[in-house]
């Protein structure tokens, strides 16, 4: 079957369900498709060090880390990282490529699927 | 030949213009109706827009099955 | 054309009207319209409507991990599934619509 | 039991069902408390002549009507209403009173319960 | 205090953990804390750290319209009620928080 | 003595500020904490401040029980 160039494009802040299930969404697909897994406006908070437990909402480390295993190539813009004054990303065992709008915008030019959160 | 369909689905919450492209198409649907872009290239559910009362022109309303054909033409759809 | 819809979006919002009438609007073009519930979508299986779909011919797939965490019984009209068998889903079909 | 001044602020869009279970909930609060129906922000759509069956949500028309019957008030926001550009409501067998921000205001900081949509 | 909490977003929602941290709040203060669930709240009857929250003293009372809607069980330690009950809570209680 | 105490989930969300009297507090929770007023009458609830991994300063910070404490003093509360 067809392997396809795939985006997961999450601009909802992490602080609920919706960004874990997209990345768990993100790990099932980077088995069979390349998969972009870019994180832009609030979604960007998914990549600082913050507490899921304390809300009561499952950490994505663990998805995270298997996207790096898994070839995924995980990206936060540029722009949306500096708007919300965030310097510094959470260390991951996993590179966090980060680019520009344009840039991204080429990527989700080229995908054939893109999935957003 | 269109390449990306965009779905809309919030009022205000249109894609960063730089990522249409003049092949990309925007379609207006549920709140997204509420509001309308000031680009040519974008259309609106027409049962959406009914059903909220708002007034846009025959023109610019697609059906479901309308745009499942423009969909089928496209490269892919993103909902936004 | 082979239309996947991917709904993550529980059965009491404006996602749901856009699914129902996607999937019935597929159908009646001759689509092949499989649709994958995921995350709050998985309560969309209680949903007579789903059920009505799965008569009229779409396909319906679930993320077993989901509905479980939810309670949710298994319909037998729906088959389980998971991230894994989405991803096999997006390889099959043309085009894809996600609703979260 | 203490018959309440209760308010039920409804600023989201009826256009899903918050605004209809808010009215629901509204009509049996009327049944014991003096309730106040407040519509302001993209809550006033809910007093426009809109199709609700059509996109699969119930009318709230018998809602509106018991209302009216169980001696509720019923106010529209005037600055949400000419923001929006909404001239003229729906026609219901209820009074709609149209307030201004700063007459809600009075309402809102003598009511002792406030329930917000 | 009197507490009355009135919850009618799901179970995967930031009110879900705003709501479970209040009630506990709540409880540990001796408050006595009711929870009535309604709409797509109706959802969280199926979640354990309600049923916690019930052993733990809180009184759970849900909307059975809604319940019925969504063809969500009846749980022995929740009671059925309605948007009149509701009504008679308001009465009872001193302050109420709505999370919707 | 509180008048009332608003409970501000949403970020730039806050009430119409004319809502507020001098006897009302603000609290901020879930997303809310992600912006903070230009007033001063505002707490955050500090448990949602330090999940979203958030600098306010420690003063603001309020438990859950130190908000049921205040709601408890105060006339009615309003989630907004």
């Amino acid at each position: 079957m067809a392997k396809k160039k795939a985006v997961s494009l999450i601009k909802s802040n992490p602080f609920s369900w919706k960004a874990f299930e997209a990345l768990r969404q993100a790990v099932g697909m980077a088995m069979d498709h390349k998969v972009y897994v870019i994180f832009i406006k609030d979604g960007v908070f998914a990549l600082t060090d913050w507490k899921p437990e304390m809300i009561g909402v499952p950490s994505s480390d663990k998805s995270i880390e298997a996207l790096g295993m898994l070839n995924a190539t995980i990206i936060a813009e540029k722009e949306s990282l500096s708007e919300r004054g965030i310097i510094k990303l959470k260390e991951f065992p996993v590179e966090i490529q980060i680019k520009t709008k344009d840039e991204i915008c080429q990527i989700l030019k080229s995908a054939e699927v893109v999935l957003t959160w | 030949m269109v390449d990306t369909v965009f779905l809309i689905k919030k009022p205000a919450d249109f894609p960063i213009l730089d990522i249409i492209g003049d092949n990309d198409v925007l379609i207006l649907i549920q709140d997204g109706i509420l509001r309308q872009p000031s680009t040519d290239n974008w259309y609106a559910c027409k049962e959406d827009v009914i059903a909220r009362g708002i007034k846009i022109q025959e023109s610019k309303l697609l059906d479901y099955e309308e745009i499942l054909n423009l969909i089928e033409k496209s490269n892919k759809v993103v909902v936004w | 054309m082979k239309l996947l819809l991917i709904m993550a979006s529980n059965p009491y919002s404006a996602d749901f009207n856009t699914l129902v009438k996607f999937a019935r609007a597929g159908l009646k073009r001759n689509d092949k319209v499989s649709i994958f519930f995921m995350a709050n979508g998985t309560y969309c299986l209680l949903h007579d409507d789903v059920k009505k779909l799965a008569e009229e011919g779409a396909k319906i797939y679930y993320c077993a991990h989901n509905a479980n965490q939810r309670k949710i019984e298994p319909q037998p009209w729906a088959e389980s599934s998971s991230m894994y068998g989405l991803s096999k889903l997006i390889s099959e079909n043309e085009k894809v619509i996600s609703l979260s």
